[in-house]
């Protein structure tokens, strides 16, 4: 992570010419994990960072995606005004689930948040006359940064989404691993103990979920400007399975493991399933083989490998030289 | 009875155990002393089997039991008390005592647990998560001694229980060694270890760095406070 | 007051079958750990399978009972054996990836071998009528289910409450190495138990299928119900999945009749509920 | 007077279900006392703190904080208040290294804890970084710094227990048995820091081994099955035939 | 066994380079709920042209299907394949509305010439309608307009109507309702079931009362099946006439359905038993191929390709401008296997004849069986 100065803005300006290189195709691939990414991201702060698996993410997913699809639709094309509207409604509804999901723990709450965001899916399907039930919203205008600034064309949209996307992915790089963040990780490893050392963990743990909910909801209003679309589909609880999977796959707790996991999620199901009809079949010994040799996830090989090939040398010494650990002896020696 | 021959035991790549000689006679008791970290808990469990990547030799009855999995090396006869207790928090206290219970070859049963620890059978029915710490610590005592084997390991077994609870403790522990039965016995305390020891063993860093009968350590017990480090 | 009977009996007959359908994976589960999102699977494949048998080898529909769990429990030692025992040491949720895993190769396996319709299995023929009952004609079918489930209930309950077994599994949930120190050999124990679990997902698949049919997909709506039971029963234990299926069961048809908008909700609204008021389950038990 | 008096307990009782596990206890501890807690295993010591530093409810009596009622306060207020407790068993957060374990800590009590926009690296939170270096290295224990504190054994992860303990800025301080399964050097060690403390600190120290007790306190009390049964100076407890018959038994722990 | 579409058409694309191919995108699912039916889609659209031997007008056909798992986002993100990536000239496809709705703005974007051959959403031809997506399937309100009439007049002046709880189950029942209670009718009371429910017991002990002439009811896949065979285990067959769409006794689901279906009215725009020359060809050539009866859907891909091909007939193979395909479909005029068929050029939904089929025990096993022909049925178009 030191090293992100460098690496991070040189990342960046390779990914302003990928349109340059890459076919559309490619483009709006790219575009489709950049959003991902934020959606993985965010519940990485759930998941990897504060050890509440849940189960129900989509559901912020979605009330982000219809709030921004239904201000640009009733209210103003303004894209900044839908963002806010997707925001706002992801936060409320964080609240509100937030409020008593955070009270139940490990499987208990993987199965609230389950159930909150089922109850959120169905109110969205069957409420037909505002959400267009399970047809979907539709229709939803391109994006429109103010001051007649139409982004029509996928390319502007892919450098919208790729600004915002780095700005979400710079915060969070500071957030992990910064004071507040390190509460969430000391909650993930002890909760008892840190209320023990003076944590209102209870607070803590909805800020998590309101932060985690909150970002979702852009990434689905993200998803609305970039598709013009919204349907149920993506608020079912097989989303939320899905964003869950790209989190595990990628490496929980990283940085960089959820964005890794979406790309290799999307790329995956898009391309196997353009070459074999039994696509689900290789995902599923994808995962299995990932779960017995790399338990850490992608990100997890990464460090391995990096482990591997960078400090080889120090391994040997360690193999060879029959150093204990526990060498405090010498400090007590001088006193 | 059991003996070590060059044990080397890791924790992934840390070499803990660095060629570990030890013997524990049938009917003795041997104890080993060691600062804290220096390995003591990595040798009882290396000998039960909990620690898998370990070298040597682990010689129980004249059989090589390094390369058996834990449940067939505790079959063999070893009964353990680990560091910590470990008593199964989520069973009731008798549960605990019955469950894993081996009445096999005699001795101990529930009545002489219970008579030997009357505080375990009032607390018969509560779950074991519940118990005080000195408690756990009796109820773990009596798991091992249900199992009724043939050497006991006994990783600070007084940890946590009142110096009346030391005492009878200690008072059983020489009962049982007379009855035949053979132990490992790691102690923090050396006065204690000391009066019911036939061998003592310090470790340091891995590696057994002294080893006598206690009269001779009585003798000289500088020898013993430099390897503790006591000043 | 005869409709009021009528969506009684639904209710239980609806909740025992519940029952059956989940039993194997609160077993798995509440005495394992293992949270086996391949169970839906498992029980999909004993549809499969019974369909295959029945309808197609022409076995008796008994035989098939007995056949067919029998091939899933070998194929769940199968499995545990070689996938899942090398991930016990590294936690819940790498078992939870692993069984999910599992349910996506099984999902195209099964469209493979059979196809992409919707399955049904004729229930017996002695069973294959409906009986008249305060004027309205029910299935004889799920007055049996009732008998079976009740049955299957008690010879768990017994199993896990009054036999040393129950003990020694739940000592190894909580410290695996610990009981392999006093002496079991808890992988074969767990072993056994996942074997159970897979077991009755078999008895699960034949029995409802006869009523809910076999078709691709329908092994996640299977293991989603099976979750919902799972919690509302408070993880694990028998007495607490029985009432919860029962209550799952009634809530469910009932909202049916006197709520039909509802009815996609109320499952979840129930767990929700339950969950907030008790965050343990109605028989709860921490894990 | 009320303001010395940093502790009172008044009735206090617990009871799970059937079982009276304290009954009726009074206590009042002055700001900057040693107290010595001792009983049988099982007499409900443990428990007593626990409704202290606000872990366990009351069934019955009143516990006051510098005057005020703290009945139903949370613990994490408590601590925030200054009751600072250690547990019997190690209780830590495994998965993290000894340094982070001990930064949750200062990070709290410095005020830092909310701040999101800066990694904490030593860099950005010198003083932090340099205070946890400055206790490892007091305890000697600098070169387990980046260790995972799962991969300590069991005598250094209770040091880490005091070491947390004690960087909180205790006002009350309640140790659990704190030298339970260490060896005399680290005893010794750990008693010669207890010392170090600040006069006005409050201690109130649960310990089997009656040499530390006894040395290390002004004031002894013990609990017998739930109710009190003696409280005095070390001198005085340690003659008292009653404390002697429950507690010590025969004394096999000569003085080494 | 769905064979390996993507080797047949790898074949079609080396031998036929030379004479330029003209590449149909056919957006299907192969996996989800709607799996069976986007196969039976497809085999029909192969079907046929394999009849044509893949070249029409002197242009290579080459299908390229992707699996848009019925999922919008999914078809979405392989619509952009097949336009960005595989270049295709003319799209057809999707079973499920959802997303046709949500590739409708793409596809209009692109002036992409997309025959949907399934989706029913009346929207598609109404208020998203556009220039370039034309529908040979049918709408929604087709399929329960035709009904309702009838209803009327052959099973009685009160009717209880159930549908599966989602868009096209509340389309279908309100067409149905509308047509039902002009004729003079009265919906005694509604039911939505949701989609995939399981078990209908509580919701046939309400529909079990004495004061109904018949049930209307929209279920298709397994809710049909379940619905059908609880409906006759709780003893309501025999008691309260049935009545519903095409799909609540398709040749697809009646197989599982035991004898269950026996008595059971429906409308739909295609029928195995519709005995014109046109059907009992393609049933014949349907059966030789894939060895098991059509279904509806077999009979609506097969009708999409016969479409697309006339087009391209049309223009002599040139399909370079999207206007001039768009225009060249718009007159078309066929005899398909379900009758004779046309586009309406104000709302681009098909004209088609609806039929009222009823299903009877014939040597041990259901058949349907055609007793009544509503002609040529336009949808409204709002
Ligand atoms: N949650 C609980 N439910 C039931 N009984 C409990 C519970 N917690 C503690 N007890 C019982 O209360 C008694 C007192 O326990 P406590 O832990 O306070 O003892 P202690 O004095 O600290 O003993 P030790 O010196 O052994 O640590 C014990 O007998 C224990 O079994
Ligand atoms: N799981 C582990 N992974 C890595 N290192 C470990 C692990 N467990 C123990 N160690 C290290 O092995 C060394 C020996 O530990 P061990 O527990 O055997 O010490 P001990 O002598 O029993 O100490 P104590 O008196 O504190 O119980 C210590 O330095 C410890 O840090
Ligand atoms: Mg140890
Ligand atoms: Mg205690």
């Amino acid at each position: 992570m030191r090293n992100l100065p460098v690496k991070g803005p040189l990342l960046f300006l390779i990914m302003v010419f990928v349109p340059f290189f890459l076919s559309i195709f490619y483009v709006n691939l790219l575009t489709e994990i950049f959003i991902l990414g934020v959606f993985a991201l965010s519940l990485n702060i759930l998941v990897g960072q504060t050890g509440m698996v849940s189960l129900g993410h989509a559901a912020f997913f979605g009330a982000g995606a219809y709030a921004a699809g239904l201000a640009a639709i009733h209210v103003s094309t303004n894209t900044f005004l839908s963002i806010a509207a997707g925001l706002l409604a992801a936060f409320l509804l964080a609240v509100i689930i937030g409020l008593f999901s955070t009270k139940a723990n490990g499987f208990y709450f993987l199965m609230l948040t389950l159930a909150c965001s089922q109850i959120v899916y169905s109110i969205i399907y069957q409420w037909r006359t505002v959400t267009g039930g399970s047809n979907g919203l539709t229709g939803i205008a391109p994006i429109d940064l103010g001051a007649n600034i139409v982004l029509s064309n996928q390319v502007w949209v892919y450098y919208f989404i790729l600004v915002v996307f780095t700005i979400v992915l710079f915060l969070i790089n500071r957030f992990l691993h910064s004071p507040l963040g390190s509460v969430l990780i000391g909650i993930r490893e002890n909760e008892e103990r840190m209320k023990s050392i003076g944590y209102n963990t209870a607070l803590y743990k909805n800020i998590s979920f309101i932060i985690a909910g909150t970002l979702g909801g852009l990434s689905g209003s993200l998803y609305v400007i970039f598709n013009g679309f919204i349907s149920p589909a993506e608020v079912y609880w097989t989303a939320s399975g899905s964003v869950l999977i790209m989190v595990l796959i990628g490496g929980a707790g990283t940085l960089w493991g959820p964005v890794i996991g979406a790309a290799f999620i999307v790329i995956l199901e898009t391309l196997i399933s353009s070459y074999m009809e039994n696509w689900m079949m290789i995902i599923g010994a994808v995962f299995i083989i990932f779960v017995i040799f790399a338990p850490d996830g992608m990100v997890g090989i990464f460090n391995a490998l990096k482990k591997f090939f960078v400090q080889p040398k120090k391994l040997e010494v360690d193999a060879d030289e029959p150093i204990i650990k526990p060498i405090k002896q010498e400090t007590k020696m001088d006193g | 009875m059991l003996s070590l021959k060059d044990v080397h035991s890791y924790y992934g790549a840390s070499h803990i155990l660095q060629g570990v000689n030890l013997e524990v006679k049938k009917g003795s008791a041997a104890v080993l002393l060691g600062r804290n970290g220096m390995g003591k808990t990595t040798a009882i469990h290396s000998i039960i089997g909990f620690v898998t990547k370990k070298e040597g030799e682990i010689s129980f009855e004249g059989e090589n039991v390094i390369n058996l999995k834990s449940h067939q090396i505790a079959r063999k006869g070893i009964g353990i008390v680990p560091q910590g207790r470990r008593i199964f928090t989520n069973l009731s206290v008798k549960e605990n005592l019955t469950v894993f219970a081996n009445q096999e070859q005699g001795g101990w049963d529930l009545e002489k647990v219970y008579k030997l620890f009357p505080r375990l059978k009032e607390r018969e029915k509560s779950h074991a998560g519940n118990l005080s710490g000195g408690e756990q610590s009796m109820l773990s005592i009596g798991r091992a001694l249900m199992r009724n084997p043939k050497i006991l390991l006994l990783d600070e077994p007084t940890e946590g229980l009142s110096p009346l609870m030391v005492g009878e403790v200690m008072e059983v522990i020489v009962k049982l060694k007379e009855a035949g039965m053979s132990m490992l016995l790691v102690e923090q305390n050396i006065a204690t270890a000391l009066s019911i020891a036939d061998d003592v063993y310090i470790i340091n860093k891995g590696r057994i760095v002294y080893h006598d009968r206690p009269e001779e350590l009585k003798k000289n017990m500088d020898i013993a406070y430099h390897h503790l480090a006591i000043s | 007051m005869s409709t009021l009977l009528l969506q009684l009996i639904n209710g239980f007959s609806y909740g025992f079958l519940l029952f059956i359908i989940t039993c194997g994976i609160t077993i798995v589960f509440g005495i394992l750990g293992v949270l086996n999102l391949a169970h839906g699977s498992f029980y999909l494949l004993g549809s499969y399978l019974g369909y295959s048998l029945i309808m197609k080898a022409g076995l008796p529909f008994w035989a098939a009972l007995a056949a067919v769990p029998l091939i899933i429990a070998v194929l769940g030692y199968m499995l545990e054996t070689i996938i899942l025992r090398p991930t016990y040491k590294l936690g819940h949720l790498s078992q939870v990836l692993l069984t999910f895993g599992l349910a996506y190769i099984f999902h195209d396996l099964f469209a493979i071998l059979w196809g992409k319709n919707m399955l049904v299995v004729d229930p017996p023929p002695a069973l294959n009528m409906s009986i008249q009952l305060a004027g309205y004609s029910v299935p004889a079918y799920r007055i049996a289910l009732i008998v079976i489930g009740l049955a299957i209930a008690i010879f768990l309950w017994f199993f896990q409450e009054k036999t040393k077994w129950g003990a020694v599994i739940r000592a190894g949930l909580s410290d695996k190495e610990m009981a392999a120190g006093l002496g079991v050999n808890i992988h074969l124990v767990f072993t056994f138990v996942f074997v159970l679990g897979s077991l009755f997902a078999g008895v699960g698949g034949v029995i409802g299928s006869p009523i809910l049919g076999a078709f691709p997909g329908m092994e996640f709506q299977i293991l989603i119900l099976s979750l919902v039971v799972l919690v509302v029963g408070g993880l694990g234990s028998v007495s607490g999945t029985l009432i919860a299926s029962l209550l799952v069961g009634f809530v469910e048809t009932f909202s049916r009749y006197l709520v039909p908008e509802l009815s996609l909700i109320i499952t979840f609204a129930l767990m929700a509920v339950v969950l907030v008021v008790r965050p343990q389950g109605l028989i709860g038990r921490r894990v | 007077m009320e303001k010395d008096k940093i502790l009172s307990l008044k009735g206090l009782s617990k009871h799970f279900g059937g079982i009276k596990v304290i009954e009726h206890v009074s206590l009042d501890v002055t700001a900057g006392e040693r107290v010595g807690l001792i009983g049988p295993n099982g007499a409900g010591k443990s428990t007593l703190f626990n409704m202290i530093a606000g872990d366990l409810e009351p069934s019955g009596g009143t516990i006051h904080y510098y005057g005020d009622r703290i009945n139903s306060m949370p613990n994490y207020k408590r601590t925030q208040k200054g009751i600072v407790r250690t547990f019997q068993k190690n209780n830590l957060m495994m998965g993290l290294t000894v340094r982070e374990n001990i930064l949750l800590v200062l990070q709290r009590i410095n005020q830092k804890h909310t701040q999101w926009w800066k990694q904490a690296t030593p860099g950005n939170y010198q003083l932090l970084f340099e205070h946890a270096g400055s206790l490892l290295h007091e305890w000697g224990l600098e070169e387990y710094s980046q260790t995972k504190v799962k991969d300590l054994s069991y005598g250094v992860q209770r040091q880490i227990e005091m070491i947390m303990a004690i960087a909180g800025n205790p006002k009350l301080l309640l140790l659990d048995e704190p030298t339970a399964g260490m060896s005399q050097v680290e005893t010794d060690q750990i008693i010669s820091l207890i010392n170090k403390l600040p006069v006005e600190v409050t201690i109130m120290m649960i310990e089997h081994d009656v040499d530390v007790l006894f040395g290390n306190t002004d004031r002894v009390i013990v609990l017998h099955a739930g109710t009190l049964i003696a409280d005095g100076s070390p001198e005085q407890v340690r003659e008292n035939p009653e404390v002697k018959e429950i507690y010590m038994g025969k004394e096999v722990i000569a003085n080494a | 066994i769905n064979t390996t579409t993507k080797e047949k058409d790898k074949d079609t694309k080396t031998n036929t380079e030379e004479k330029g191919t003209i590449k149909i995108g056919a957006l299907l699912p192969t996996s989800g709920v709607y799996a069976s039916l986007g196969e039976n889609l497809l085999n029909g659209m192969k079907l046929y042209f394999e009849q044509q031997n893949w070249e029409v007008a002197g242009k290579k056909i080459e299908i390229v299907q992707e699996d848009d798992e019925s999922d919008p986002q999914v078809g979405l993100r392989k619509l952009r394949k097949l336009t960005d990536q595989d270049q295709i000239n003319i799209l057809t496809g999707t079973v499920s509305t959802a997303v046709a709705y949500a590739i409708r703005d793409e596809v209009d974007k692109r002036k992409l010439p997309y025959i949907n051959s399934h989706a029913g959403g009346n929207d598609l031809t109404r208020a998203k309608r556009s220039d370039y997506i034309w529908r040979s399937s049918f709408s929604s309100w087709q399929i329960g307009h035709s009904m309702g009439e009838w209803a009327y007049k052959n099973i009685g002046k009160k009717i209880y109507v159930t549908a599966a709880d989602y868009a096209f189950g509340h389309e279908v029942a309100e067409a149905f309702k509308a047509a039902y209670t002009a004729a003079g009718g009265k919906v005694v009371e509604e039911v939505y079931p949701p989609l995939g429910n399981n078990d209908y017991s509580s919701y046939l002990a309400k529909m079990n009362r004495d004061d109904i002439d018949g049930i209307y009811a929209f279920y298709a896949g397994s809710d049909a099946v379940r619905f059908v065979q609880q409906y006759n285990q709780y003893g309501l067959k025999g008691k309260i006439p049935l009545i519903g769409s095409g799909w609540l006794t398709a040749e697809d689901v009646r197989p599982q359905q035991g004898m269950s279906p026996d008595g059971i009215t429906a409308s739909i725009f295609w029928d195995y038993s519709i005995s014109t020359p046109e059907n009992k060809a393609f049933i014949k050539a349907y059966e030789k191929k894939y060895n098991s009866r059509p279904s509806i859907e077999s009979a609506e891909g097969y009708d999409a390709a016969m479409i697309i091909a006339e087009t391209i007939k049309k223009l002599n193979g040139d399909i370079s401008d999207s206007a001039k395909v768009v225009d060249a479909m718009s007159s078309i005029k066929i005899t398909s296997p379900r009758g004779p068929i046309s586009f309406d050029k104000e709302t681009h939904n098909v004209i088609q004849n609806l039929y009222i089929v009823k299903t009877s025990v014939v040597n041990g096993k259901t058949e349907n069986k055609v007793i009544d022909t509503i002609e040529q049925v336009v949808d409204p178009g709002k």
